[in-house]
C-alpha cells in the first residue's frame, strides 16, 4: 500500500462524495457549490493522473466557467420562487 | 431507341402528357383542355391501330429499361396487350366525350382530366407489361390514379366510397407484391412468355407455386371483383358516371382479369397451372362469383348499384373461360374481355344519361323514360339484350364460346352456370326495359336539369358515345366471324398461346 | 492497481452516479450537473485506462481537453434553454405535456 | 411504478452497471496498439515540444478545429435562443476596494494568459486554456460592474467572435490547396500552430465570456 | 487539386461562420451559392468513387492510427449525395419561409451551416473520436435550430432534445473510452483486424453503449419520444433538415459500424434491432393516426419510417440486398420527408391552422403542394412508382431470401399503415372548402421546392442502376 496509492484511493473517494453530494441535495445552489469542489477535487485528479494541461483546463472552465455559468443560473432561477424538486 | 422501342413508349406518352399539361391547366381554360383530350385520343388510337397492322403481320414491339440490378422495367405490345390496349382506347375517347358533356360547368375539371388520362396511362401500362414487375408498378398507379376520381364530388358520403375502394385496393395490391417478389426470388425477373416460365422450376417448388398462386389470384381477385373481394365495386359507384362507366365497368376490373390472363397463361403456363390443378378452384371462384353478382343484382333499386352488381358477376365469365383449360375457353374468355367492355359501358353511359336528364337514379323511377328519351332507352336496350346474351349481340358470341369451351375442358356443370346468369340477367334486366318502354309516366321527372329542345333528348356529348358503342356491339356481335373483329384477334391470340398444346 | 485504474474505477463510478441521476432527477439545473458528472466519469475513464500501465499519454489527454471544451459549449446552451423556459413558463422541470401542440 | 421503488430500481442498475464496468477494466489485456511512441518519434516534424499540444494542434489538429466549431455553434445556439435584443443591462457597480482590485487583477490575467500561450509550445498551456483566463477576466470584470453584459453582438464584435475560428480554416483551406488539409510543411508548423493559437486564444476567451455574459442578461429582461 | 472530400466538410463551416458574421437573418444567397458547389463536389465525388472504389484522405498527412483519417467509400458516397441533394432546394424553401412570415427563427443559416458541415464530417469521418465531435457538432446544431424559434413549446422540446442528444454522445464517448483503453487507437481502419468474437467483455461493453448511445440519437422505439415534439413543433425548414437527414447521420453510424468495426458482434443485437424496428413502425403509426396535428403527422411518420431502416439490421448478408434496401429507404425517405415537412408548412401557411380539419378544401387553392405531399405520400407508402417502393422490394427480397417471413409481414404491415394515416391527411384536402374559410397566398418558390423533391423521390423508382453500384463499392 505505497503512500501515492493511499493518496490515490481517498482522492478517488473524496471525487465520488463530493459528486453524490451534489447529486443528491435538493437545494440547487449548494448543489453547486459542491459541484464546484468537486471539480477543484477533479483538477488533483488529473494532476495525479500526469495530465497537467487537463488539470489547469478542468480548473479553468470545468471547476471555474461552468461553475460560474451555474451560480449566475441559480441566481436566475432562484428570483422566481418554485417548488419542484 | 428504335421504332419498334419508341411505340409502346408513344403509346403511353400519349395519354400522360396531356394529362400532366392539364393538370398544370388553370381551371377556365375549357377549350385548350378539351382540343388537349381529343388530341390525346386520336392520337392514341392511330398508334394502335399502327401496332395492330405490326403485330398481325408478325412484328414485336417492346422496351426495356433497368430499375435495379436484376429488375428492369418491360414493355411488350404483343397480340395479348393490344386486346386490351384497343378496347381501352377506343374507350378512352368516348368517354372523355361523354365527360366533357357531363361535367359542364362542375368544379376542379383540370384536376378531373389529370387524374384521368393518368388512369389511361396505367391502364395501357398493364395491358402492354413484359413481366411482373412491370405489371405491378402500373396496377399500383392505376389505384392511386383512380382515388382522386372516385372521391372526385368531394362529399364525405364519395370520402367513405373511396376509404372503401382504397382499403381493398391497397390490400389486394399488398398481397399481390409479396407472391411477385416470392416469385421474383425463386425464378428470377422472367419475361412473360408463351406458356409460361414457371415449369422450369423443379417438381419440389409446387407447394409454393400453389401458395403464391393463391396470393397472386388473391391480389388480383380485389380489382376483378371476385366474389370474397368486391366489396368495394359497389360503394365506389359514388364516382361521376363517367368514372363508373370507364374505370369501373372497363379499365380497374379488367386490369384484374387482364392480370389472371397473363397469370395464368404467360407466367404459369396453362399446362403447369392444370397439372397442379389450380384450374378448377378457380373455375369455382369464378362460378359463384358469377352467380352471386346476379342475385345481389336483382335487389338493387338504385340503377348504378345493379349495373355494378351484373359488372361482378359478367368479369368473372372472363375469369371463368381462363379457367377453362382449352382454346375455346380462352378464346370466349378473351373475346368477352371486350364484348362485355362495350356493352358494360353502355349502360353505364345511359344511366348517366337518365340521371344526369332526369334526375332517375332509381330503377323503380325509370316508368316511361321510354318515350322521353328514346334513343337512350335504345342503346340501354341494346346492351341490356347483349348482356343476357340474346344472339346476334356481341354477349351471346363469347357465351357461346364460353359453352363450347366448357364442354370441350369436361366441365358440363359450367353450362348450367353460364344457364342459370343468362336466366338471372334476364330477371334483373328486362323489368328495366318492361318500366322503360311499357309503363307510361304519371308525374314531373325528380329533377330535369337538361329539357329536350329541337329533338335531341339531352345534350348531344351525352347522347352520342352510348349510341356509338351500343352499335359496336351489336357490330361485334353481327360481323364476329369477319377478319379485323375482337373475336378474329382473340382467335389470334389463343392459337400463340397454344402453340404447344395439341388437342 | 495504478493510479490510472483508481482514477478509471472512480470514472466508472461517477459515469453510472450521473446516468442514474440524469433518470432520477427532474429539476433542470441539477440535471445539467449530472451530465457533467457523467462527462467526467467518461474522460477519466478514457485517459486512466489509457494509462493503467503507468506513462502518460498525450493522446487521450488531448481527446479529453477538447471533450471538456464540449461539454462546456453544451452546458451553455442547457442552461440558455434552461433559463428560456423559466423565463417563458416560470417552470424549472420539463412536464409531460408542455410540448404537445396547443 | 411509485417514485421511491423506481429509484431503488435505477440506482441498483447503475451500481451493477459500474461493477460490470471496473471488472471488465479490471481484467483487459495490453492494448496492440502503442501511439505515445509514434508521438514520441514524430515530435520532431510536429514544430512544437509539448506532446498534448503536437497531438492537440497537428497530429489530431481536425478534431480541435471541429471542436472550436463546436464551441461557436454553442454560442450561436445560445443567441438564437436568449433572442438578446434591448441594450445590455449594466451591473451594480460593487464596491471601490473590489473595483480596484478587479482593475490590477484584470490586466495581470491578461499577462497570464499570454503566457500560457506561449508556454504552450514547450510545456503545459495552450489557446484553451489562456482563452479561459481571459474568459475569467471578463466575468470578474463584469460582476465588478467595470464591463457591462453583451446585448445583441454588433458587427466588429462577430467578426471578433469568428476570427479564430476563421483564421484556423484559412490555414487548413491554405494546406489543402497545397496538399492534404491541416497538412503543416514542417518547416514552418511551428509558427503556423502559434498563428492558429494566437486567434484561438483571442476568440476563444470571448466565446467563453460571451457565453457567461449572454447568459447572466437574459434573467434581466424581456426578449 | 480539388479534393471533394475535404472541401465537403470546409466549405459550409466558412460559410456558417461568415453568415454568422453577416449578422442575424442574413446569409441566405451565401448559402444558396455555396451549397450549388457542394452538391457539384458530392456528385464529383460520387463519380470518382463509381470509377475508383473507396478513398481515404489522411488529414494532416499523419495516416491513421496517430492523424485521423477521412473516409469515403460507396455508403458515404451515397449519403453525402443526399445530404446536399435535400440542403440545396431546403435552403432555397427556408429564404421564401423565413421572409414569410417575419423572421422567427435568428441565426438559421449560420446554424444550418454548422449542421450540415458536422452531417458531411460525420459521412466522412474514419476515427471512432472524431465520430463523437461531429455528432455533438450536428446534435448541438440540431438543438439550436429547434429552440430558436423561441415559444415555450419549441424551447422544452430543444431541451428534452438536448438531453437525449448528451445523454447519447456520453454513452457513445464512453464506448470510445474503453474501445481506446482496450486496443489503444481510435481509428476504424485500424480497429476493423483487430476487433473479433473473441473480444474481452470491455469491447462487448463498448460496442452495446457505443449501440446505446446512438439509438438515443436515432430515435429509434423506446428511445423516440424526444422527436415528435421537437420535429412537430420546429419551423418547417428546420423540421425538414432534422427528420430527412439528422437522424438519418445516426443510424448511418449503426450501419458503418455494425458493417466494419463491430461486424463480428453486430449479430448478436441484430434480431434485436429488427423488432425495434418493427415495433417503431407500429408505434409510429399508429401514433400518426391519432394526431389531428399536421406536422405531429408527419413527425410521428419520421418515428414509423425509421422503424424501416431498422429492418436491415437482421437482413445485413454479403448479397448485399438488405444494404442496398437501406440506401434506397434512406434516401427516398430522406426526399420525401422533407418534401412532406416543406408541404406542411406551405398548407400551414396557406390556412393558416396546424390541423387537418383546417385543410378541407386546401386543394384548390394550394394544388401543386398538395399534389407535392401525395407523391411523398406514395413514397413513403411505399407504392410504385417511387424510391420507396424499390426499398421495400429489396426489404421483403432479402427476407424472403433468407427465409425470414416475419419481416416481410412487417414490410408489407407497415406499408398499408402509412397509407392509412396519409390518406388522412390527402382526404381531407379533398372536402369542399366551407364557405368561410381564408386561405392566405403562398410564394410560388415553397410550392415548387416541396414539389421538386416529392418528383425526385418517385423518379427515384425508375432509375436506381447507378446508386445501388455506388453503393456496392465497399472501402478502398
Amino acid at each position: 500500500m505505497s503512500a501515492s496509492l493511499a493518496f490515490d484511493l481517498l482522492l478517488a473517494a473524496a471525487l465520488l462524495w463530493s459528486a453524490w453530494r451534489a447529486l443528491a441535495t435538493p437545494d440547487i445552489f449548494r448543489a453547486v457549490v459542491l459541484f464546484i469542489v468537486f471539480g477543484l477535487l477533479l483538477t488533483l485528479a488529473w494532476a495525479r493522473l500526469a495530465a497537467p494541461d487537463i488539470a489547469l483546463a478542468e480548473a479553468a472552465i470545468g471547476a471555474g466557467l461552468t461553475g460560474a455559468l451555474l451560480l449566475d443560473a441559480v441566481g436566475a432561477l432562484g428570483s422566481r420562487k418554485d417548488g419542484a424538486p | 431507341m428504335t421504332l419498334n422501342e419508341a411505340l409502346p413508349l408513344a403509346v403511353l406518352a400519349s395519354s400522360l402528357a396531356p394529362g400532366l399539361i392539364i393538370f398544370a391547366l388553370p381551371e377556365s381554360r375549357i377549350r385548350l383542355r378539351t382540343a388537349l383530350n381529343l388530341f390525346g385520343a386520336l392520337a392514341k388510337l392511330v398508334l394502335v391501330g399502327v401496332l395492330l397492322a405490326g403485330v398481325a403481320a408478325g412484328e414485336d414491339y417492346g422496351f426495356r429499361h433497368a430499375v435495379l440490378p436484376g429488375l428492369e422495367l418491360v414493355f411488350k405490345a404483343d397480340a395479348l396487350a393490344l386486346l386490351f390496349v384497343t378496347l381501352s382506347a377506343l374507350l378512352w375517347l368516348f368517354t372523355t366525350l361523354y365527360a366533357i358533356g357531363y361535367l359542364e360547368g362542375s368544379p376542379h375539371r383540370s384536376r378531373f382530366f389529370g387524374f384521368f388520362s393518368l388512369c389511361v396511362t396505367a391502364t395501357m401500362g398493364i395491358a402492354m407489361a413484359g413481366n411482373l414487375f412491370t405489371f405491378f408498378v402500373f396496377y399500383e398507379l392505376l389505384t392511386l390514379a383512380t382515388f382522386p376520381l372516385v372521391v372526385h364530388r368531394g362529399t364525405p358520403q364519395a370520402m367513405r366510397g373511396g376509404t372503401v375502394y382504397l382499403a381493398y385496393t391497397l390490400g389486394g395490391g399488398a398481397l399481390l407484391l409479396t407472391g411477385i417478389v416470392w416469385l421474383h426470388g425463386l425464378a428470377g425477373s422472367a419475361d412473360f412468355a408463351h406458356g409460361g416460365y414457371l415449369s422450369a422450376l423443379g417438381p419440389d417448388y409446387d407447394g409454393q407455386l400453389q401458395l403464391v398462386f393463391l396470393l397472386l389470384i388473391a391480389g388480383l381477385g380485389v380489382k376483378a371483383a371476385l366474389v370474397p373481394l368486391h366489396g368495394w365495386l359497389p360503394r365506389a359507384m359514388v364516382a361521376p358516371a363517367p368514372v363508373s362507366a370507364l374505370l369501373h365497368a372497363v379499365a380497374v376490373v379488367k386490369a384484374g382479369a387482364f392480370g389472371v390472363v397473363r397469370i395464368v397463361y404467360e407466367v404459369y403456363g396453362v399446362e403447369f397451372a392444370q397439372s397442379l390443378d389450380l384450374l378448377t378452384p378457380l373455375a369455382v371462384a369464378a362460378a359463384v362469383t358469377i352467380v352471386w353478382g346476379s342475385i345481389r343484382a336483382l335487389f338493387q333499386d338504385d340503377l348504378k348499384k345493379r349495373l355494378a352488381f351484373s359488372t361482378v358477376s359478367q368479369v368473372s365469365y372472363i375469369v371463368l373461360g381462363v379457367a377453362l383449360f382449352g382454346p375455346l375457353g380462352t378464346i370466349g374468355a378473351l373475346v368477352h374481355l371486350v364484348h362485355q367492355g362495350v356493352m358494360k359501358i353502355t349502360l353505364f353511359f345511359c344511366a348517366g344519361n337518365y340521371a344526369e336528364t332526369l334526375g332517375v337514379h332509381k330503377v323503380s323511377e325509370m316508368d316511361g323514360a321510354g318515350r322521353r328519351m328514346p334513343w337512350t332507352s335504345a342503346a340501354f336496350t341494346v346492351a341490356a339484350f347483349g348482356m343476357i346474351g340474346v344472339p346476334p349481340l356481341a354477349g351471346f358470341v363469347s357465351k357461346w364460346y364460353l359453352g363450347l369451351g366448357a364442354l370441350e375442358a369436361g366441365m358440363p356443370w359450367v353450362l348450367a352456370v353460364l344457364a342459370a346468369s343468362s336466366l338471372l340477367n334476364a330477371a334483373y334486366f328486362l323489368p328495366i326495359l318492361h318500366r322503360l318502354w311499357f309503363r307510361s309516366r304519371d308525374g314531373a321527372w325528380p329533377e330535369e336539369h337538361i329539357p329536350a329542345r329541337g329533338g335531341l333528348e339531352t345534350s348531344p356529348l351525352l347522347l352520342a358515345p352510348p349510341l356509338v358503342t351500343a352499335a359496336a356491339a351489336l357490330a361485334f356481335g353481327l360481323l364476329a366471324s369477319s377478319c379485323a373483329s375482337p373475336l378474329d384477334w382473340a382467335r389470334l391470340i389463343a392459337d400463340r398461346e397454344y402453340l404447344s398444346w395439341s388437342p | 492497481m495504478s493510479s490510472g485504474l483508481v482514477f478509471a474505477a472512480a470514472g466508472a463510478v461517477l459515469f453510472a452516479m450521473g446516468l442514474a441521476g440524469i433518470v432520477l432527477i427532474g429539476h433542470l439545473l441539477r440535471r445539467i450537473l449530472a451530465f457533467n458528472v457523467m462527462g467526467s466519469g467518461a474522460f477519466l475513464i478514457l485517459v486512466g485506462l489509457a494509462q493503467r500501465a503507468g506513462g502518460a499519454d498525450p493522446v487521450p489527454q488531448a481527446m479529453v481537453l477538447t471533450g471538456i471544451v464540449v461539454a462546456v459549449a453544451s452546458t451553455a446552451l442547457a442552461l440558455a434553454l434552461a433559463r428560456r423556459l423559466h423565463r417563458l413558463t416560470g417552470r424549472t422541470t420539463l412536464s409531460a405535456t408542455d410540448s404537445d401542440p396547443e | 411504478m411509485i417514485p421511491l421503488l423506481k429509484r431503488v430500481a435505477v440506482i441498483l442498475a447503475a451500481a451493477s452497471f459500474a461493477g460490470a464496468l471496473v471488472v471488465a477494466m479490471l481484467d483487459l489485456p495490453a492494448p496492440t496498439v502503442h501511439l505515445p511512441a509514434a508521438v514520441e518519434a514524430n515530435m520532431a516534424a510536429s514544430g512544437v515540444a509539448h506532446p498534448v499540444t503536437a497531438v492537440l494542434l497537428n497530429f489530431r489538429g481536425y478534431d480541435t478545429l471541429l471542436e472550436v466549431g463546436v464551441l461557436l455553434l454553442a454560442l450561436l445556439g445560445v443567441l438564437a435562443v436568449t433572442g438578446v435584443r434591448a441594450a445590455p443591462r449594466a451591473v451594480a457597480p460593487a464596491e471601490p476596494a473590489k473595483r480596484m482590485l478587479a482593475r490590477l487583477l484584470a490586466p495581470l490575467m491578461m499577462l497570464v494568459a499570454v503566457y500560457l500561450l506561449w508556454a504552450g509550445a514547450i510545456q503545459p498551456g495552450g489557446a484553451f486554456q489562456a482563452g479561459a483566463v481571459l474568459a475569467a477576466a471578463a466575468v470578474l470584470l463584469h460582476l465588478t460592474g467595470i464591463l457591462p453584459g453583451w446585448g445583441a453582438p454588433g458587427p466588429r464584435l462577430r467578426v471578433s467572435l469568428a476570427a479564430g475560428f476563421l483564421i484556423f480554416l484559412a490555414v487548413a483551406g491554405a494546406l489543402l490547396a497545397r496538399g492534404a488539409l491541416l497538412a503543416y510543411p514542417p518547416a514552418q508548423a511551428g509558427m503556423l500552430i502559434l498563428l492558429i493559437e494566437a486567434g484561438l486564444m483571442v476568440s476563444l476567451g470571448l466565446i467563453l465570456a460571451g457565453l457567461f455574459l449572454l447568459l447572466s442578461r437574459d434573467s434581466g429582461d424581456e426578449a | 487539386m480539388t479534393d471533394p472530400v475535404a472541401w465537403l466538410i470546409l466549405l459550409p463551416l466558412v460559410w456558417a461562420t461568415g453568415a454568422f458574421v453577416l449578422g442575424p437573418g442574413r446569409g441566405a444567397r451565401l448559402a444558396i451559392g455555396a451549397l450549388l458547389v457542394q452538391c457539384a463536389l458530392a456528385l464529383q465525388l460520387a463519380v470518382e468513387v463509381l470509377a475508383y472504389g473507396g478513398r481515404t484522405h489522411p488529414v494532416g498527412g499523419w495516416g491513421a492510427p496517430l492523424g485521423i483519417d477521412l473516409a469515403a467509400d460507396g455508403l458515404s458516397a451515397v449519403m453525402l449525395l443526399l445530404a446536399q441533394a435535400l440542403a440545396l432546394p431546403l435552403a432555397v424553401y427556408a429564404r421564401a419561409y423565413f421572409a414569410e412570415n417575419a423572421p422567427t427563427v435568428r441565426y438559421f443559416w449560420p446554424l444550418a451551416g454548422f449542421l450540415l458541415a458536422g452531417i458531411n464530417a460525420l459521412f466522412l469521418a474514419a476515427d471512432l473520436f472524431n465520430l463523437y465531435v461531429t455528432l455533438e457538432l450536428v446534435g448541438l446544431a440540431a438543438v439550436g435550430l429547434v429552440a430558436a424559434g423561441g415559444t415555450a413549446r419549441q424551447v422544452a422540446a430543444a431541451l428534452r432534445y438536448l438531453f437525449a442528444a448528451l445523454a447519447g454522445s456520453l454513452l457513445y464517448l464512453l464506448g470510445v473510452a474503453l474501445i481506446y483503453g482496450a486496443y489503444g487507437t481510435v481509428s476504424l481502419e485500424t480497429l476493423a483486424p483487430l476487433v473479433d468474437a473473441r473480444a474481452p467483455a470491455a469491447v462487448w461493453i463498448a460496442g452495446g453503449l457505443m449501440l446505446a448511445g446512438l439509438m438515443l440519437k436515432t430515435a429509434i422505439f423506446p428511445f423516440h419520444y424526444w422527436l415528435p415534439p421537437a420535429h412537430g413543433g420546429a419551423p418547417a425548414p428546420v423540421s425538414a433538415l432534422l427528420s430527412a437527414l439528422v437522424v438519418k447521420a445516426s443510424f448511418y453510424l449503426i450501419l458503418r459500424l455494425s458493417l466494419d468495426v463491430f461486424a463480428p458482434l453486430a449479430a448478436a443485437a441484430a434480431t434485436v434491432l429488427g423488432l425495434l424496428g418493427a415495433a417503431a413502425i407500429v408505434w409510429g403509426s399508429w401514433q400518426a393516426l391519432r394526431t389531428d396535428h399536421i406536422k405531429m403527422l408527419v413527425a410521428w411518420s419520421t418515428v414509423a419510417q425509421l422503424g424501416y431502416l431498422f429492418l436491415v439490421f437482421p437482413l445485413l448478408a454479403p448479397d448485399g440486398l438488405a444494404l442496398q434496401a437501406g440506401g434506397m429507404q434512406a434516401i427516398a425517405h430522406g426526399l420525401a420527408k422533407a418534401a412532406m415537412f416543406a408541404a406542411a408548412g406551405v398548407l400551414m401557411l396557406a390556412t393558416g391552422r396546424d390541423t387537418l380539419v383546417g385543410l378541407a378544401g386546401v386543394a384548390g387553392r394550394v394544388p401543386l403542394t398538395l399534389f407535392a405531399f401525395g407523391l411523398a405520400g406514395v413514397t413513403l407508402m411505399g407504392l410504385p412508382p417511387s424510391g420507396g417502393f424499390l426499398a421495400k422490394w429489396l426489404l421483403i427480397e432479402a427476407a424472403l431470401t433468407h427465409g425470414q417471413w416475419g419481416w416481410v409481414a412487417v414490410v408489407i404491415g407497415g406499408g398499408l399503415l402509412a397509407a392509412a394515416y396519409v390518406f388522412r391527411v390527402l382526404r381531407q384536402a379533398f372536402l369542399l372548402a366551407p364557405a368561410d374559410s381564408r386561405f392566405h397566398p403562398v410564394p410560388r418558390s415553397m410550392e415548387w421546392t416541396a414539389f421538386v423533391l416529392a418528383a425526385a423521390s418517385v423518379l427515384l423508382g425508375l432509375r436506381g442502376v447507378e446508386l445501388m453500384a455506388l453503393l456496392a463499392r465497399g472501402a478502398a
